[in-house]
């Protein structure tokens, strides 16, 4: 078709960014604004629960949280570099972070699986109390984040690569913004990791 | 006792309070009314004046620079800020904080639920028995605690408001399922029962009267049939209704006196 | 010209392309900006009939209560009186339906659509899959609210802001999938669909408005349209996440069985709530109000536009203090984040948090002010072609100004004590709604319907429309203020159980009557709408109107591309000449 | 930045910078933990906690996604983002303490 849709792979002159790359930035604002009113109902629940823990480590697993930051910053790193590989015209490096990437991230659904399930073992879920509702939200739509990142980015890395060769730089565009949407992601759980766990 | 006349316009008020609200009320009508029928005047002027016709064409060389209009946007904003900062912030401030003395006045609880309202008064006393929700039945819409010293005395009165004239009035407003209103259209009294929160309010009757009680926020299907009654007594009848009450709670040992405040 | 001509037939060659599309990829799974925006506009005009009519049955019910419905009541109630549970169910889903489905979409999904694109020189959306998505996801979240209805409790019954605790122990069912069927979590799980369309779709238009402006088209030239789309857009974008959020706790307190929203100690019918407890209903007023007020300018603000474009082209004039206007809008955008708790002044709060929230709100009166007064004074000097869209805009402005006026009783918390939750609230924010937004809508349609279709819709008709539409409407809304002057609550079923009610109950009759006379006024708008289409007088020019700004330049009805020719813009939006009648912002020659 | 006019070079100064921030992220990450398990009292650990935090999720900010140096249509449009963000975390405040 004719129709003729510019700033796909040059960014504009004027605004200096790619119409991709602004879209992912107002697509952000609108994720901050939702985890912010989340985020101010934990404050809200915290402040007036009456059975709140006084450590987040008493009843949830900090070991196994820990190794999910660790994962999820070391993901945010190999997406980063896969993005700096497309950009040194690399493609096999590319795969081989965007794969890590996505074994990471693999990685922090099974863990997060495993902290449910033990949960739920013990009888807590979302109704036991308000700690647990709030847990289980806020983790869960972090999770439903994650679940989302994975499906774009095994998109990217499989049927969506064959873009490198026609249009490399619009590739490289998409990948930028994939990288962007995933260190959202562990933004938001860098906060929610000691707000929930350690606090 | 007579029954009130009701209109098309704000009902009659019988409060101390009332009367302030109403002069806001009707000030910022007549402001309003202003603007909007210099506004209107202008407009249809415009509208006939400048209508496309033959030999007539838009002025467009002359960009005109109006002043009176931003003379007008000042002056709305100046009358705007004294509402705000003369009238309403300082009315909202009697009514919503400068409550009377305790001693002073008569308390008493006011619990909503789908769809009724219960007043409960302390008593002689002067203190509320505790309620408690394992106690709620048919009988007992708030689960007083009738074993508690301080309940003993305490006076349930479903869906009706009695209150003396002329004596402050604390109600300690409260719900137990869902967010009511507490309104008291005669009163200019309105202030949501929110559940889990204990909101106090207060008014003073001016008039005696029987009222209405209304729930001004949805609060399921029967919001329409949530009507309590509010009568508004000379204090001997409420004295007379109170002492009935009581006689029919504790029998004949209560002495009768008066118990609708301390200042009578 | 032989460029042109080259370039002619280049077009010519994709179009012919463009033909071979299937139906389902032109008409239903198009990408066509102006397809989707026509999508969107048929799928609102549905709704807003659909939301008008149950408002219709209610008005009978008000007027007359307890008596059946003529001819219809049967259909609902075996006895044909419209039942309490119908009518919070009629009531909750009229407003979800009128704000959500029909007048967001109409005037964000279709004029926004349709004519953003065209309005900065663009071919099509930013994004037109995502454009294309958009709508669809919109779609589903209509379809949800409509199929809850057939739910065994019917729709939401909780009025459209859907307050818990109320929403969450009405119908609260046994397990997840009786939860999950039942009017309010299906309310829950269809605005989540609606917030993620608008979500997208905003975007869509803040990259399509910002990236893909012809040459030439800098900021301070957008027409007033683009500027109050693209405030509207951040609105969508930043307000409603936090209902999103609150919709997910709420769905999680209906179905999961958790208490966000629920206090402890909730005593339900005489029997101890079955949940934690130690939530909070105020948060979810917050939260529905951090979005629900900035949601009133996404109402109005793309109103205030089209009003704009259309007095413009009428008055033969530029707009006056085109600057001014702009920045008004801006700072009514911005301003209308910080305003929301006015609607919860009767919920107990202080005089510190009340008289800040006072204080804003008159603030934000004085931007309305002055976007009123810079129309009202575009009317100086010109010379007025009364179309059938410019009757609807004149007729906006004195609408609009009692709706904007009549919040002053209610933002000033001492006179709102007696007015909060009355008919006075409705009848104000229906003002800035009704004859409000939705005659600027009907006049954008009137306005812009020769450059969708090529032709005329019929004046003679639109003129019935308009006479007929501007008097029974206010018949409906201008008696509210009396009842809620009178102390009536809003959202009762029956108002004469009340003796101040039975004193204002005829009141109730003359705006059941003007209700109906209004449904009528739009037989002819839309038999209009729908035989001129067809029938309609051609329009000759490519710019009937003798318009200024780019979607002029496009051939009517626009091809797929918009433009045949590049384009490009060479002065402000709205410059008029008393010699050469108008200089559009794409001729080069003055 | 201009990322389509890079060079390798310029790419691999950046390919420095980000192991660098991943060792401080992994270092916080410790810190964090650690703060925990000294059982502060509440007022500390929440400001505590939420410091090094907001350091993390500034660096990830910065150096992962650019914003050290990025276009101002980004900035101004975050900028509002953030104020009207800032409206939003006073719901908890204004749902606590306003109503006394």
């Amino acid at each position: 078709m004719s129709v003729i849709i510019p700033y796909i792979d040059e960014p504009h002159p004027v605004t200096g960014v790619t119409n991709a790359k602004l879209g992912i930035w107002l697509f952000l604002a609108s994720e901050v604004m939702l985890f912010g009113a989340l985020f101010s109902t934990l404050i809200i629940m915290r402040t007036s629960a009456v059975d709140w823990p006084a450590h987040g480590s008493d009843v949830l697993n900090v070991p196994l949280a820990t190794l999910n930051t660790v994962f999820l910053i070391t993901s945010s790193v190999t997406i980063v570099l896969s993005w700096a590989a497309l950009k040194m015209k690399d493609l096999k490096k590319f795969k081989l972070n965007m794969g890590l990437t996505i074994l990471l991230s693999f990685g922090f659904l099974v863990i997060k699986y495993i902290e449910y399930t033990s949960k739920f073992h013990h009888g807590h879920f979302p109704s036991t109390s308000t700690f647990y509702a709030v847990y289980f939200t806020l983790t869960g739509l972090h999770g439903l984040h994650v679940v989302g990142g994975i499906i774009t980015n095994l998109y990217l890395l499989g049927p969506g690569s064959k873009m490198w060769e026609k249009e490399p730089e619009r590739f490289t565009g998409r990948i930028e913004c994939a990288g962007l949407y995933w260190h959202f992601v562990d933004l938001v759980w860098i906060f929610l990791f000691p707000a929930l766990y350690l606090l | 006792m007579e029954q009130p006349q009701y209109g098309f316009w704000l009902p009659p008020n019988i409060s101390t309070h009332g009367a302030e609200i109403d002069n806001l009320i009707s000030t910022l009508h007549w402001f309003m009314a202003v603007l909007f029928i210099g506004w209107g005047l202008y407009l249809v002027y415009c509208l006939i004046r400048f209508r496309e016709r033959p030999g007539h064409e838009a002025d467009v060389t002359s960009a005109p620079h109006f002043v009176v209009p931003k003379y007008i946007e000042i002056g709305i904003i100046v009358i705007e800020a004294c509402l705000l900062i003369f009238f309403s912030a300082p009315i909202w401030a009697r009514v919503k904080q400068d409550f009377p003395k305790e001693s002073e006045a008569l308390i008493v609880k006011v619990t909503a639920e789908q769809f009724a309202w219960t007043i409960h008064y302390p008593g002689r006393d002067r203190k509320f028995g505790q309620l408690k929700n394992e106690l709620i039945d048919g009988t007992n819409p708030t689960g007083l605690d009738r074993n508690d010293p301080n309940g003993v005395d305490d006076i349930i009165s479903p869906n009706i408001l009695n209150i003396p004239v002329n004596q402050k009035v604390i109600v300690q407003l409260s719900a137990k399922d869902v967010i009511h209103s507490f309104s008291l259209p005669v009163m200019r009294v309105k202030q949501d029962a929110v559940p889990g929160m204990t909101i106090p309010l207060w008014f003073e009757a001016t008039q005696t009267g029987k009222f209405e009680i209304a729930c001004a926020q949805l609060c399921g299907v029967g919001h329409t049939q949530m009507r309590g009654f509010f009568n508004v007594m000379t204090s001997q009848e409420y004295d007379t209704w109170y002492n009935e009450e009581e006689k029919s709670l504790l029998g004949d040992a209560a002495t009768a006196t008066e118990p609708s405040g301390e200042n009578k | 010209m032989s460029h042109d001509s080259h370039n002619h037939t280049h077009e010519h060659a994709h179009s012919h392309e463009s033909h071979e599309l299937p139906f389902w990829r032109k008409y239903i799974f198009s990408t066509d900006h102006k397809v989707i925006g026509l999508q969107y506009g048929i799928t609102a005009i549905f709704f807003l009939l659909f939301g008008f009519g149950l408002m219709l049955l209610m008005r009978w019910q008000l007027a007359f209560p307890k008596q059946a419905i003529p001819l219809i009541g049967k259909l609902f109630t075996e006895d044909g009186v419209l039942s309490p549970e119908l009518y919070n169910q009629f009531g909750a889903m009229h407003g979800t339906i009128m704000v959500f489905l029909g007048v967001v979409p109409l005037a964000v999904g279709a004029f926004g659509n349709y004519l953003l694109p065209l309005q900065v020189g663009a071919q099509d959306m930013a994004f037109p899959k995502l454009n294309m998505m958009s709508y669809w996801v919109y779609f589903i979240g209509g379809v949800i609210m409509l199929l809850s209805f057939m739910t065994p409790n019917g729709a939401a019954a909780s009025g459209w802001t859907s307050y818990p605790p109320l929403s969450v122990i009405t119908n609260p069912g046994t397990d997840f999938w009786e939860a999950m069927l039942t009017g309010q979590s299906m309310w829950l799980l269809g605005m989540v669909f609606l917030i993620t369309s608008s979500l997208l779709g905003s975007v869509n238009t803040i990259v399509t408005a910002i990236q893909l402006r012809v040459k030439g088209l800098s900021f301070m030239r957008w027409p007033v349209l683009v500027w109050a789309q693209v405030t509207t857009a951040f609105l969508l974008l930043l307000a409603f996440p936090p209902l999103e959020a609150a919709g997910i706790l709420q769905l999680m307190d209906r179905v999961g069985g958790t208490s966000f929203f629920m206090p402890s100690g909730l005593v339900v019918s005489g029997e101890a709530w079955k949940a934690s407890g130690g939530g909070n209903p105020i948060l979810w007023q917050h939260l529905f109000w951090f979005l629900a007020h900035p949601e009133v300018y996404v109402l109005i603000l793309p109103a205030v536009g089209i009003i704009g474009e259309i007095i413009a082209v009428n008055t033969r004039k530029p707009l006056y203090g085109y600057k001014t206007l702009i920045y008004s809008i801006l700072f009514l955008g911005f301003m209308s984040f910080i305003v929301w708790a006015h609607h919860m002044f009767m919920t107990g709060m202080g005089v510190t948090m009340s008289t800040f929230f006072q204080a804003t709100t008159m603030i934000i009166s004085v931007p309305s002010v002055i976007i009123l007064t810079t129309y009202l004074l575009t009317l100086w000097g010109a010379s007025i072609r009364y179309t059938v869209a410019m009757l609807f805009a004149t007729a906006f402005l004195p609408m609009f100004a009692i709706g904007g006026l009549t919040g002053l009783p209610l933002g000033l918390t001492a006179s709102d004590i007696h007015l909060h939750d009355t008919y006075y609230v409705i009848g104000h924010f229906h003002y800035v709604v009704a004859p409000g937004t939705l005659f600027a809508l009907m006049a954008g349609v009137y306005h812009w319907y020769p450059k969708i279709t090529g032709r005329f819709m019929n004046d003679t008709l639109g003129k019935i429309h308009f006479w007929l539409s501007v008097i029974s409407i206010n018949g409906i809304f201008m008696p509210m203020f009396f009842l809620g002057m009178a102390g009536v609550s809003r959202r009762l079923y029956d108002q004469t159980v009340y003796a101040h009610g039975v004193a204002a109950q005829p009141l109730n009759v003359v705006m059941s009557v003007s209700a109906w006379i209004l449904a009528l006024a739009q037989l002819p708008f839309l038999y209009n709408m729908a035989t001129s289409w067809k029938w309609g007088k051609k329009a000759e020019s490519n710019n009937p109107w003798g318009g200024t700004t780019l979607e002029w330049a496009a051939s009517s009805p626009p091809p797929h591309e918009n433009f045949t020719t590049p384009v490009e813009v060479f002065r402000a939006p709205y410059e008029y000449s008393s010699t050469k009648k108008h200089l559009p912002q794409f001729v080069q020659e003055a | 930045m201009s990322h389509g006019e890079m060079t390798v070079e310029e790419v691999k100064k950046h390919v420095k910078k980000y192991y660098v921030v991943f060792g401080a992220l992994l270092c916080l990450t410790v810190i964090t933990v650690g703060i925990s398990y000294l059982h502060l009292p509440i007022f500390q650990a929440v400001l505590l906690g939420m410091a090094v935090a907001s350091l993390k999720g500034g660096l990830v900010a910065a150096y992962f996604m650019h914003l050290i140096d990025e276009k101002k249509i980004i900035y101004s449009m975050l900028w509002l983002t953030v104020v009207l963000f800032a409206f939003c975390m006073l719901i908890p405040l204004f749902t606590l303490h306003g109503y006394k």
